[in-house]
């Protein structure tokens, strides 16, 4: 009897954790690791190194994806209150990042795009960067908020100009940073072994968090993602909240901007984040969240993104033939989500179900 | 014989009259290279050198084509082409012959038959390739552990650049270890590396086939704590001669860069000037002469005259 | 099965997470009757109807229709749709996008193609019977919702079936229209179709019922002839309890003193983009008043001038004595003001978000950006409102959405409540909700009322604006036309002062 | 009395108020795409007043008509297809591979190309409805996979040299009487590509089928809203189903139409051709949000986008920069004008139509 209870509880908290948003990235991050644990346990080691200046510093498979998982992370936070507040996706993220990393080594350099030394504080010229990512994002929310413009179309107009943007602001010129100091920000602090990129993403987690916590930003963006005219009639102003999303997106991007040119110290402005807001939407896509607005879960979407990023590395870990990468890449997505589908995981929560009183008759 | 028709353009070397061209070129923001590409073209077509120039830039085959069609409708005297894919541009340029617009090929081949064009200024990317690979053959290291870095698949000079290596490598033994493509991006360059040395692998040389991945692979490796250039750990290998890879080079933090030559303008002026002159060309395609440096043996006048 | 039964349902449960819907409950429907599904807010009465169809799978029980032996599996609404069943349910469910006429005939019909012309005749002769002054190929978005209810109730009837339901039809219908649904049902009816009527008001189950079936807690009540079952045990056996007689409440109105309480908001030449007339409207501390008029005479449009909710292009505003601004709702609230407004779907609910959420939103938004409310709160909040209102929902974390339409309404109260407002204004607050909250929504806004606040309460039901106001203010044509109080109260005076009596 | 109430009014509207909201936004890009198009003609002069400049237009993206047209299909059941473009550059690639290395005849190209766009339908459109998994993550995963697949089947682009399939592609059908003579005074017919025939008989069978069938009907009411579709007795899921099939089967033949006009197989083919296939859709009326959406609006879509590009590039802008930012500009223009105008009929609906039932009332 006692037996049967528990075993009822046991599947009910299956069942219960089934249902969890947060179990769709969280059980994909798990079958890859799974996976990876089995075709080489070697995938999770970590060595503790030295730099060519002598820097301790840690190296492996899980250190990468932290690594460079960082820039998706940060827009995943972005791009899921873009989501959940205008229902729809911002699809510019990746000009605007070749724009703002554009304008950090124009501040950086100056005119002359090699310079000995650097023409500016890096904090300055990180600042400015922030201004003008966040002017990309308002003019992107201000086309969808104001005017009333579907996402997607209103942030293709960045994304049609964003790169060329980019190259106009340097002249076309390729700037190169020299300066040491700068590659911090894409690699590691001296003295710390661990990426600079996992901590400046941490601390976009927790600032996120706090704001979620500290203000009302939640509720609101929520509320006006599923209702509008209700928010609106509850004293909420729909339009300012929408817009407030995009710049906040605006200011993800700078930061992504920051770490993407400081990794190589310079910048190619087709190439710079290339694709990446697809790979974003993706992220909060895989974290569960509805791409049609409302209810969010910015830690899902973060997860969703470091999945990403464990999927893009164990595909070169196992070297996977260069050219048709995309293709593993698409059939692990589509398994993910097929094994985390709601209905699927119903299928799944059902059996569970079945099994269990099964076992129980068995054993008793 | 440029009598009638509707536009006419005779009378032009008088000189008062502006030669038109269309230009399609790939997207300036693509690299070094293409930047400089561009400015040459764009010193050189200019109203004050007698040409009337209109530009179009694309990454897109088929957006060039698109511009191409434009450019035949407006009937331009010459179209300069530098094709972004190698294939599906016949129809276009027979259109082209249709309408007597005269068609230059320049940087880039394209898979089409030779009476469908003038001429074409192209550098050889299999020849770059072979000069690299042999350059790496003359290191005679103990063992040839590559990391091969492509550039995006199929373009002419990821094509040249990897066909030679591949051959070399399979002739010689030599050992690829990894061989994925970067597509031209200094941080996918940097991610492949990293995830090389993540999994431990032994290699000792980098063969990027641009500067950027190079640029990108040196990061990882410099993370690690890999040493690289002469006399070090690992043999890092690039093209393009970007003014600052040659400074690399100098410095000998890499050991080798292969030239790619961006400055096709003054070729195309020479042809223009024999067609508008009624000669005949001695060869449609000329190919332009590059060369590899050697971080030991570059110098700094070889930075300031070949970096782009 | 029983001889002439049209349909059966034989111990149907269903269960939603953390509710239990439906326990063993059994329902017959016999030939040509007009059957009444009754029970309280949350009932679930919505929910057999939607196992019945197919929307929802039932976890047990069997369903069993005339002329198809043995149980049937309805697995979605299209089955039912085939097996003979017409559905008018609770929330409209038309498609807002698509014409008035393809609202009417998508879904059905043989063949793979649409004869515009045809359906729109159709359509336009079959609205014309119903008397519904729609054009067919008008955009259905465009109907307020009472047309687009008789749209619904249109396609229902127009369809070949045996079984009609209508869930809740007449919640948002004026009476002329009301009579003539009841025409219709009684036509069918004569055609031995059987009817299951849904609805919270009595006088209407009188009126064309045959039989009555009670549900309480998802559990079956009792299944009674409707001679058998005189008013007052009904609602007892919905309720579980007596219920206190309605007839009192009158004499229990505050007799706030004309005089001497003072004016809490007072408008003059109010107007707004929707285009209502100028008017002027005041109201004092204590009292209790409210706009009365046919549907779309501009009842709402005036409330949502005074409450800043349209954009309003002229008029001056005093609130507590001082002039202000009112432009945004926001405005209005930082002024004590509330406002419950009449479309709960569009207008009320935010259905993702739970009840908690749904609570607190307005006072929420009243205190600010940077103050939240901590979840404990929140949740206190919360638990108080549903004691007070006595909402049934699962918990305070249940998505707003999954709850009974009546019980959604009592969120929105609660959560304008929570604010307390020095000024209320409630725009049709009893719609679908059930006698016994009704009541118990009526002496709540007279006892808040001698509490001090100030109520404007609008109501399609004559006798609840009769109950509880103490001054009438009656709409014409988009025009505020005449006020009535005191003894001027009768039905009678209202009545014709709507229609255009010489009340000046 | 409530009565004559709720029907005034409504027959004094203008004739923009008439419109639907769709209708309107296809009006305006009709509307500015002939107007432009004037612009170009006397603005821009020479290359523009040839027919042939128009024909190229549709030349060159009778492919992204029909993706476009897809695209439209699965936007009005709400959904997204971001595959499109990849699907096509697989179609492209596999069948000319077929035809050159296999040496394939047309009608086995035809029918590869066909069954690609069908495999893709069939597998999205399961997924989508059967499954419920959001569209975009399937599609994109859709788009990943094509391209993945092109370089598999083959990495390097080349020219299909196959006899029947270049004659195919040759093949120009003459518009009598609109040709041009070129510089050297001959007589230049003006043709358009058997594409545009492919293309322009997909849009009005679309055409046909969204507006008098029933089950393109449906698909308005399952992308106006899911749950009421549902309980008009629609079948639901295998409305959406049909919606990525057939989205899936015009990526096929898109993808071949394509093919004709390139002639060659490459992994980068219709880069971007989804985006522009969004672009497209919406500008000319379609919304993201399902319910509403019209084909000749997309086809007009399509033909701006194209006509904004080639303006730009006959502007004759100096640096490459001002091509992105140009386009850019004049896509915002556009979006702008467009939603100016949607929100000012909205106002003038609403004054309009109240004073005139303030008439009637009396
Ligand atoms: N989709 C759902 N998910 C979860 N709970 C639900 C869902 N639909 C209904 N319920 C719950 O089932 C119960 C019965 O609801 P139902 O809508 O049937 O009531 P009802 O009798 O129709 O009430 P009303 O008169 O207010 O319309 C309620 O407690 C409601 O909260
Ligand atoms: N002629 C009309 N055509 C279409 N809709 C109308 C017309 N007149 C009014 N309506 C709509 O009908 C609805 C009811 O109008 P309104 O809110 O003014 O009336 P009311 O007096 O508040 O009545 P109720 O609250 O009972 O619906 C509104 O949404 C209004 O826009
Ligand atoms: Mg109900
Ligand atoms: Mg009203």
């Amino acid at each position: 009897m006692s037996q049967n209870t528990k075993n009822n509880t046991a599947s009910s908290i299956i069942t219960a954790m089934f249902r969890k948003q947060i179990f769709i990235p969280l059980a994909a991050l798990l079958i890859l690791a799974l996976f990876n644990f089995i075709m080489d346990p070697s995938f999770f080691k970590i060595t503790l190194g030295h730099n060519s200046n002598g820097d301790p510093l840690l190296s492996g498979n899980i250190i990468s994806i932290i690594d460079y998982g960082s820039e998706l992370a940060i827009l995943a936070v972005g791009m899921t209150l873009v989501t959940a507040a205008s229902r729809g996706q911002d699809i510019s993220v990746g000009a605007a990042i070749a724009i703002s990393g554009s304008v950090v080594l124009r501040v950086l350099c100056g005119t002359n795009s090699r310079p000995d030394e650097l023409q500016a504080p890096i904090i300055v010229a990180f600042i400015i960067s922030c201004f003008v990512a966040m002017a990309c994002g308002a003019f992107n929310g201000v086309l969808v908020s104001v005017f009333k413009i579907q996402p997607m179309v209103a942030t293709l107009i960045l994304f049609t100009a964003g790169r060329s943007i980019a190259a106009w602001i340097n002249n076309n010129e390729l700037p190169v940073v020299t300066d040491s100091t700068f590659s911090v920000f894409g690699g590691y602090i001296p003295g710390i072994p661990i990426p600079t990129p996992f901590f400046i993403a941490l601390a976009c987690f927790v600032v996120i968090f706090l704001v979620l916590k500290f203000t009302t930003l939640g509720l609101y963006v929520q509320s006006v993602g599923i209702n509008e005219e209700t928010s609106r009639l509850n004293g909420l102003n729909p339009a300012l909240i929408k817009f407030i999303t995009y710049v906040i997106l605006g200011l993800c991007v700078a930061v992504a901007g920051l770490i993407k040119v400081s990794r190589i110290s310079s910048i190619n402005y087709s190439v710079v984040a290339k694709d990446i807001e697809m790979d974003a939407i993706l992220a909060v896509a895989l974290g569960g969240n509805a791409l049609g607005g409302g209810k969010f879960n910015i830690s899902a979407s973060i997860l969703g993104a470091y999945v990403i990023q464990f999927l893009t590395t164990t595909l070169y870990k196992f070297q996977v033939q260069s050219d048709a990468l995309p293709a593993y890449k698409a059939v692990v997505v589509i398994l993910l989500v097929v094994l985390s589908a709601p209905i699927v995981r119903e299928k799944i929560a059902a059996l569970f179900r079945k099994l269990r009183p099964a076992r129980a008759e068995q054993n008793g | 014989g440029t009598e009638g028709g509707s536009s006419s353009n005779s009378g032009k070397k008088s000189g008062d009259k502006l030669i038109s061209v269309g230009i399609i070129n790939n997207d300036p923001n693509e690299s070094g290279y293409r930047t400089a590409n561009v400015n040459d073209l764009k010193a050189t077509f200019t109203k004050e050198n007698g040409y009337d120039a209109q530009f179009a830039y694309s990454l897109k085959n088929e957006e060039q084509i698109n511009y191409a069609q434009k450019y035949i409708q407006d009937e331009v005297d010459y179209l300069l082409l530098s094709a972004a894919d190698t294939a599906g541009w016949d129809s276009v340029l027979k259109d082209a012959k249709d309408a007597g617009v005269k068609v230059i090929l320049f940087d880039r081949t394209i898979d089409a038959d030779e009476s469908l064009y003038e001429a074409s200024i192209v550098s050889d990317m299999n020849k770059e390739g072979e000069t690299a690979v042999e350059w790496l053959k003359n290191q005679n290291l103990t063992s040839y552990d590559i990391i091969h870095l492509q550039g995006v698949m199929g373009s002419a000079a990821q094509k040249g650049r990897s066909g030679a290596l591949t051959d070399t490598a399979s002739k010689l033994n030599w050992n690829i270890v990894v061989e994925q493509t970067a597509e031209w991006n200094a941080e996918k360059a940097q991610q492949i590396v990293q995830s090389a040395i993540d999994s431990n692998q032994k290699f000792n040389v980098i063969y990027a086939e641009n500067d950027d991945m190079a640029k990108g692979a040196v990061a990882a490796l410099d993370r690690a704590n890999i040493s690289h250039g002469v006399g070090k750990d690992v043999i890092v290998m690039g093209f393009d001669c970007n003014k600052w890879a040659l400074q690399e080079l100098k410095a000998g933090n890499w050991n080798y860069d292969g030239q790619c030559n961006p400055f096709q303008s003054s070729y195309i002026v020479d042809i223009i000037k024999k067609l508008e002159n009624g000669e005949t060309l001695p060869q449609k395609t000329i190919i332009m002469d590059e060369k590899g440096f050697d971080a030991s043996t570059i110098t700094d006048a070889d930075v300031e005259q070949y970096g782009i | 099965m029983q001889e002439k039964s049209l349909l059966e349902m034989r111990g149907i449960y269903k269960s939603f997470p953390g509710v239990k819907a439906l326990r063993n409950v059994d329902f017959t429907l016999r030939e040509g009757e007009i059957h009444a599904l009754m029970g309280e807010n949350g009932a679930g009465k919505s929910t057999l109807i939607k196992v019945l169809t197919g929307v929802h799978v039932k976890d047990g029980g069997d369903i069993f229709i005339k002329g198809h032996g043995g149980a049937v599996q309805i697995r979605s609404p299209q089955e039912a749709q085939n097996l003979g069943i017409s559905t008018v349910y609770q929330e409209i469910s038309l498609c807002p996008n698509l014409s008035v006429a393809e609202n009417i005939f998508i879904g059905r019909g043989k063949g793979p193609a649409v004869n515009w012309r045809e359906m729109n005749k159709k359509a336009g002769e079959l609205l014309d019977s119903l008397g519904i002054a729609v054009k067919p190929n008008q955009q259905l978005a465009s109907c307020s919702i009472a047309v687009q209810q008789m749209v619904a109730i249109a396609r229902a009837v127009d369809m070949e079936c045996s079984v009609l339901i209508l869930d809740e039809p007449t919640s948002s219908l004026d009476e002329s229209e009301v009579e003539k649904l009841f025409g219709l049902m009684r036509d069918l009816k004569k055609r031995g179709v059987g009817i299951i009527f849904v609805t919270h008001f009595l006088d209407q189950v009188y009126e064309v019922c045959d039989r009555i079936t009670v549900l309480r807690d998802g559990q079956l009540v009792g299944e009674y002839e409707i001679e058998k079952l005189p008013r007052v045990q009904l609602v007892s056996k919905m309720l579980g309890k007596e219920l206190d007689d309605m007839a009192d409440i009158k004499n229990d109105i505050p007799q706030y003193d004309e005089a001497r309480n003072k004016i809490v908001y007072e408008a003059e030449n109010l107007c707004s983009s929707e285009g209502i007339k100028p008017f002027n409207f005041r109201i004092r501390k204590g009292e209790v008043n409210g706009f009365t008029g046919l549907l779309g005479s501009g009842r709402s449009e005036c409330v949502r001038a005074i409450f800043g909710a349209d954009k309003v292009t002229s008029g001056k505003v005093w609130v507590d004595g001082k002039q202000v601004k009112i432009n945004k709702p926001i405005d209005a609230m930082k002024h004590g003001i509330a406002y419950l407004a009449e479309d709960r779907k569009r207008d009320g609910i935010v259905g993702d978000l739970s009840v908690r959420d749904n609570i607190i939103l307005a006072l929420q938004v009243k205190k600010g950006f940077f103050r939240p409310f901590s979840k404990a709160q929140a949740t206190k909040f919360a638990d108080e409102y549903i004691k007070l209102l006595d909402i049934k929902t699962a918990s305070v974390n249940t998505p707003i959405k999954s709850l009974s339409g009546g019980n959604q309404q009592k969120v929105i109260l609660g959560r304008w409540l929570l604010t307390h407002p020095n000024y209320l204004i409630l725009d049709e607050p009893t719609r679908g909700i059930d006698v016994g909250t009704k009541v118990d929504i009526q002496k709540l806004v007279l006892k808040l009322a001698s509490e001090g606040m100030s109520i404007t309460f609008i109501s399609s039901e004559t006798d609840e604006m009769l109950r509880t106001c103490s001054r009438l203010l009656v709409m014409r044509d988009r025009k505020l036309v005449g006020e009535l109080k005191g003894d001027q109260l009768t039905q009678n005076t209202i009545m014709n002062t709507i229609a255009g009596g010489e009340q000046k | 009395m409530s009565q004559k109430f709720l029907t005034a009014g409504k027959s004094r509207r203008g004739l923009i108020g008439s419109l639907s909201d769709t209708n309107l936004l296809m009006s305006i890009t009709i509307i500015v795409f002939i107007a432009m198009y004037l612009f170009a003609i006397f603005g821009l002069g020479s290359g523009f007043q040839k027919a042939q400049t128009f024909f190229n237009i549709l030349n060159a993206n009778a492919a992204l008509i029909i993706l476009a047209c897809g695209m439209t299909l699965v936007m009005i059941t709400g959904g997204i297809d971001i595959s499109v473009g990849g699907m096509a550059a697989l179609v492209s690639m596999s069948s000319a591979v077929y035809l050159d290395m296999h040496s394939g005849s047309v009608w086995g190209a035809m029918l590869i190309s066909l069954g690609i766009g069908l495999a893709f339908g069939l597998v999205q459109g399961y997924l989508i409805a059967y499954l419920d998994i959001q569209p975009f993550i399937v599609t994109l995963a859709g788009m990943f996979f094509a391209r993945g697949m092109t370089t598999i089947v083959n990495t390097n682009p080349f020219n299909v040299q196959n006899e029947a399939f270049v004659k195919l592609k040759e093949t120009r059908i003459i518009i009598p009487g609109m040709g041009s003579y070129n510089k050297r005074g001959d007589y230049i017919d003006a043709y358009i590509e058997i594409g545009v025939i492919v293309a322009l008989i997909v849009v009005a069978a679309l055409f046909v089928f969204l507006k008098w069938t029933k089950t393109g009907r449906n698909f308005y009411a399952v992308g106006g809203n899911k749950q009421s579709a549902l309980m008009l007795g629609i079948n639901v899921k295998r409305t959406t189903f049909l919606a990525y099939l057939m989205c899936g089967i015009l990526g096929g033949i898109g993808g071949f139409v394509y093919f004709m006009h390139v002639g060659s197989g490459s992994a980068t083919h219709a880069a971007g051709a989804e985006m522009n296939a969004i672009a497209s859709s919406i500008i000319g009326g379609t919304m993201l949000t399902g319910g509403v959406g019209n084909i000749i609006g997309t086809l007009f879509g399509v033909l701006s986008l194209a006509l904004i590009q080639n303006i730009v590039s006959s502007i004759g802008l100096d640096q490459a920069w001002w091509t992105g930012i140009t386009n850019a500009s004049m896509l915002c223009i556009f979006l702008v004008v467009q939603s100016v105008i949607i929100a000012r009929r909205k106002k003038a609906n609403l004054s309009s139509s109240r004073p005139a039932e303030a008439k009637g009332a009396k």
